[in-house]
């Protein structure tokens, strides 16, 4: 029955994701042809999902230390000490190639997954984001993505019962055949009870746990490695099944085993499933590992080791056991109603060995097949620096006010309420920031401790200057969280790219790679998670670059946070940051002048980044500002609208006359915050402001029910608000292939 | 006052209602699990919310069959006060506690959102100290929250005054019938609404309306 | 033995999802659609091999858990095997 | 005309509705249940004589709509009327 001694033929080694070299190297290694269950392994195992191939030696060059971090990049999440013995552990993950086949079910399993990541080291969610990224709201598929993408992820994070607080929506013709679902996680734990992977002492009992076993996703790990093409149909049978009501289950039934002290080591089941969670378990640990197959709980009949091992059932994990403590531990999961099945032991001679009706079907050396996985060093092309458009290049609309209507109600930068409204942002009862604003901000406990969480990247920079794009995505994080109040912890990437096999692909990855370090460096801002999709392709076309970034900050109290609504009339509106008028890859420039020229997009000045942003949160600690919102995507004029939008204040601003109006309005140069303050405290505030050299100018009042340029005809709050929360309500309203 | 909160496989919001009750009244409720067959003595029992067993097969269908289940029947008719929140009231539907049932959203989407409730009959044992006609602030987030009856039940609701929460001023998020939120049984000691009174106590939440229903609990109750 | 279980909801209930499909059907072009109901369908596997016995069961569990026969109607059928 | 579509979850597609009933009418007294799937049916109306065009309208609805075909499959019934 089972054909593990079937002929490997090219054919099969090609399907297998595995190209000759390192099929060459597989014979060197083991020095004779692999079983087709040691073929299935290595392709899960080295696959660019597991292996980080391409990336590993880039990844390396990311600054992952510092006096908070606990653990960094390696673990199954990153673990950031926040004081008080207590610590916050996050990652983000991507689910691109199965959320695009099967929307709902793809994005519901992205998050199941990466909520495993997180509870698996001890930790309860306390958090869930989503940065997605969609094709051309006119491409025939967009809709019936976005439709079904919202609805898994709201479903999956719903019914688990974990607040999804904020996170990302794009459109772009670039993802037209490949969405991006990257799902961020966010848990709390105590810092003396944390969970690692690594499994220790020999001859231990390994254990499952969790939901059954069945064909699911078998070679979803190589799929989510390997561009699309035609053919895409017939990998659609791989398609995963979220059961977020057995998640919910398998993180009450952890969390109280790993209370009964059973836990020695303990390892989620993701991508390449057994595989992957057995043979990093024991590399890490530098330990052998042996299972035996027939004690593995099956959903399904006749199923063959390569199936098992390969299998990518969801809501499984699995642990090295506390002999002592077994009957415990069983009790806690059949109370819980999850299987609980002893299926191997640790042993000293770091092989992996799989037996299935006792017979050897894979015998492997696991150092090589995990930690020693190859590694490449791609050729790449760096990208070639844009030029710097000056602002005469970029023609001024007739109309200002008109021209602000139209940003606020683009596809990029309307509402998105009818996302968030999908998604349960209350539960747990500590949402004192939900979404919509510059970060979300979770109370710990009864406070007064609370944390900041932000997730951003802006793909169009990236694409003219990938190096300048990752430091931009950095600094917005870096930013965001400033802005509500936050001290700045630490950040998680995800790494979205196109085929790293071409050398331009493979310089955007270097590129934003090194303006990602650039950024941390300069903000102390460490890597403790992330994760690389690579293979964003169809049909030989790439997506933008899209490094998304999720950030973390810590408020030491809650009383003191800063949102963008406007709290009161006549209230003095100022900018902090200097206003240059970037045009070149803005949303003006993209949107309503319709220029595709790859020009420069805004540059970032780390040094100024950080003296501003310490300076802003300094000023909020001291309580000095009644709103805060930072200029970003759209520019000032957009930012002041959000403010009014969120809070139905009005305002009247007035433009500095040695600056085109356009430029100021619209242009989308970085460090910068728009705050508001009492009229009685403004002298004070800005010649503290000059005393540190920091750029601030007063550009208006808050008050009345309309946004008044001078200069232009003034807009309601109202029109405003119809036309930001139009747009997506009425899109997706159009003709879409929901599935009932 | 004493309270239980019975917690069932997939119940996500009961660890907020522990709190909201330990918050307002001071006492530490009792969580129970579903498969316990005796209930504590208790001056309240709440069904919190969350998506008991998935949601699956219908909301609030499988859990309404659990073992403890026969003894909070036996509660209600000897006139022990009972809550159902969100999945708490399709459980209370699902079991016959209460009439009718919560159907899926018309517009089929989950919803989680600040709406308006009007409280229609502020002489319950749960509303005493609203106003009658008090409109306050109450988050809902559920998918199934289209309460749906046959027109004589709905009658009589409606005439024995049974209609406890309304959704006001436009604000229905889900295409119930009459815009009920919430509704009580005819003894007056069985409760079930769709919002989130527990989500809407303090400062953090943005409004404290939810207390009110909490302190008429206490007043009466206890 | 294998019973199959079609559940459909009474007339004058409401029908959200169906409502919501015609609705869909008709913005994909879809115009001569004059009614849509959504109902549930089951197929259980039981371990009786008497088809009397089956069918008390199938419907005793129908009954107990797998329709509400307040707004529910259900049609049972078994085929031997 | 009247047409029945029964769509039911591939083969070896995960089905943790059918799971968790299973479960539940277990601890309800029914220890003779080996196995339980859960699918959806549809009663649709159309204004449609001709039978095949009636077949062909609804194929496409339910592979459009009513069916997810990655995961799922469909029957088409119709009783001319
Ligand atoms: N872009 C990245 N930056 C930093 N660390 C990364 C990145 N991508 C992956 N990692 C780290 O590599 C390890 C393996 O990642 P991954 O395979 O996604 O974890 P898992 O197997 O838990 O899904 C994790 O510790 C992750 O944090
Ligand atoms: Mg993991």
């Amino acid at each position: 029955m089972s054909a593990n001694d079937i002929e490997i033929t090219p054919k099969l080694i090609a399907e297998h994701g595995l190209k000759s070299d390192e099929y060459q190297r597989i014979l060197d290694l083991i020095k004779r042809t692999p079983t087709l269950t040691e073929l299935g392994i290595f392709s899960a195992m080295w696959n660019e999902h597991c292996s980080y191939k391409s990336s590993k030696k880039w990844l390396r060059t990311l600054p992952t230390t510092g006096p908070r971090v606990i653990c960094g990049p390696g673990e199954n999440a990153g673990v950031v000490d926040i004081g008080d013995g207590q610590a916050i552990i996050f990652k983000m993950e991507s689910h691109n190639h199965p959320s695009y086949i099967e929307p709902h079910q793809g994005a519901a399993t992205g998050v199941g997954g990466i909520l495993r990541d997180v509870f698996t080291m001890g930790a309860r969610p306390i958090a869930a984001l989503n940065a997605l990224r969609f094709g051309a709201p006119d491409h025939p598929r967009t809709r019936h993505v976005v439709s079904g993408v919202v609805a898994g992820v709201g479903g999956y994070g719903n019914s688990f019962g974990v607040p999804t607080i904020g996170g990302e929506v794009n459109f772009d013709e670039s993802y037209n055949g490949n969405c991006l679902v990257n799902a961020f996680a966010a848990g709390l734990a105590d810092t003396d009870k944390i969970f690692y992977s690594e499994a220790k002492g020999v001859g231990l009992p390994i254990v499952y746990l969790g939901s059954k076993t069945g064909r699911d996703g078998i070679h979803g790990a190589t799929m989510a490695s390997a561009e699309f093409d035609q053919d895409t149909e017939e990998k659609r049978p791989t398609v995963q099944i979220g059961d977020p009501f057995s998640e919910k289950l398998l993180l009450e039934a952890c969390l109280e085993l790993m209370q009964t002290g059973a836990v020695i080591a303990i390892q989620d089941m993701g991508a390449a499933g057994l595989t992957c969670s057995a043979v990093e378990m024991g590399a890490k640990g530098d330990l052998g590992v042996e299972l035996n197959l027939d004690m593995v709980p099956c959903r399904e009949d006749a199923m063959t080791a390569y199936e098992m091992m390969l299998s990518e059932s969801q809501e499984r994990m699995l642990m090295v056991l506390d002999p002592s403590k077994e009957k415990e531990a069983e009790a806690v999961f059949r109370k819980w109603q999850l299987d609980f099945a002893i299926i191997g032991k640790t042993t000293d001679d770091l092989r992996f060995r799989v037996f299935r009706h006792g017979e050897l079907m894979a015998d492997l050396p696991i150092k090589e097949l995990g930690d020693q996985a190859p590694e490449y060093d791609r050729p790449w092309v760096a990208t070639p620096k844009p030029a710097m458009v000056p602002t005469s290049e970029f023609a001024a609309p007739n109309d200002i006010t008109q021209t602000l209507a139209k940003i606020i109600a683009l596809p990029d930068m309307c509402s998105r309420r009818w996302v968030w409204e999908q998604y349960d942002h209350l539960i747990q009862g500590n949402t004192a920031i939900g979404p919509g604003g510059d970060a979300a901000v979770i109370r710990i406990g009864d406070g007064p401790k609370a944390l900041a969480f932000t997730l951003d990247v802006s793909p169009r920079y990236c694409f003219a200057d990938p190096e300048e794009g990752g430091k931009q995505a950095v600094a917005e994080c870096w930013r965001n969280l400033t802005a509500v109040g936050a001290e700045p912890l630490a950040i998680t990437d995800n790494l979205n790219f196109g085929n790293p096999e071409k050398p331009e692909i493979m310089g955007q990855l270097v590129g934003c790679i090194k303006g990602i370090g650039a950024a941390c460096i300069a903000l102390d801002f460490p890597v403790v998670s992330g994760n690389v999709s690579l293979y964003n392709e169809t049909n030989g076309t790439g997506i933008l670059p899209t490094p998304a970034i999720g950030a973390v900050g810590l408020l030491p109290d809650i009383a003191i946070r800063t949102t963008i609504a406007f709290k009161a009339a006549d209230e003095a509106i100022v900018i902090i940051g200097a206003t240059a008028g970037h045009l070149g890859q803005s949303i003006y420039a993209r949107d309503i002048l319709g220029r595709r020229s790859v020009d420069a997009p805004p540059p970032v000045d780390l040094a100024i980044e950080r003296r501003n942003g310490d300076f802003v949160r300094d000023e909020i600690r001291a309580r000095a500002f009644t709103a805060v919102h930072d200029a970003s995507d759209g520019g000032l004029l957009v930012a002041v609208a959000e403010m009014v939008m969120a809070s139905g204040i009005g305002a009247t601003v007035e433009a500095p006359d040695d600056i085109a109006l356009h430029a100021w309005a619209f242009g989308e140069d970085q460090a910068r915050y728009v705050v508001t303050l009492p009229q009685s405290s403004v002298a004070g505030l800005l010649s503290r402001a000059e005393k540190d050299g920091i750029p601030a100018i007063v550009i208006g009042a808050t008050g009345g029910k309309e946004l008044t340029l001078k200069g232009s005809a003034p807009i309601s709050c109202e029109t405003l608000k119809e036309m930001h929360e139009g747009w997506f309500p009425a899109y997706m309203a159009g003709p879409n292939l929901l599935n009932a | 006052m004493k309270s239980a909160v019975i917690v069932f496989p997939g119940s996500n919001r009961e660890r907020d209602m522990l709190t909201a009750l330990e918050k307002i009244t001071g006492t530490k409720p009792i969580a129970v699990w579903h498969a316990e067959t005796e209930l504590p003595k208790v001056d309240l029992v709440v069904m919190p919310g969350g998506f008991s067993y998935g949601d699956y097969l219908r909301t609030g269908a499988i859990a309404a069959r659990a073992p403890i289940m026969a003894d909070l029947k036996k509660k209600a008719d000897s006139g022990v006060h009972i809550m159902g929140v969100c999945n708490g009231f399709q459980i209370l539907c699902e079991a016959g506690l209460l009439p009718g049932v919560l159907m899926r959203n018309n517009n089929l989407r989950f919803v989680c959102r600040h709406v308006k409730l009007e409280t229609v009959n502020a002489k319950t044992a749960f509303t005493n100290k609203f106003k009658q006609g008090e409109v306050w602030r109450c988050p809902v987030a559920h998918g199934d929250g289209n309460y749906f009856t046959d027109p004589d039940t709905l009658a009589r609701l409606e005439g024995d005054d049974r209609v406890v929460f309304r959704y006001a001023q436009g604000t229905n998020p889900n295409g119930s019938l009459n815009d009920i939120a919430g509704i009580i049984n005819t003894k007056g000691n069985v409760m079930g609404l769709m919002p989130h009174p527990e989500n809407e106590i303090e400062e953090l939440n943005g409004g404290t309306e939810g207390r009110t229903l909490f302190e008429s609990l206490l007043e009466t109750v206890a | 033995m294998k019973a199959r279980i079609k559940v459909m909801l009474k007339n004058g209930v409401l029908d959200p999802q169906g409502k919501a499909i015609e609705g869909a059907l008709g913005t994909l072009g879809f115009p001569n659609v004059a009614s849509v109901r959504q109902g549930k369908y089951f197929e259980v596997e039981i371990n009786e091999t008497d088809l009397a016995k089956a069918r008390a069961t199938i419907d005793e569990m129908s009954k107990k858990l797998l329709a509400n026969t307040v707004i529910e109607n259900y049609t049972i059928e078994i085929d031997e095997k």
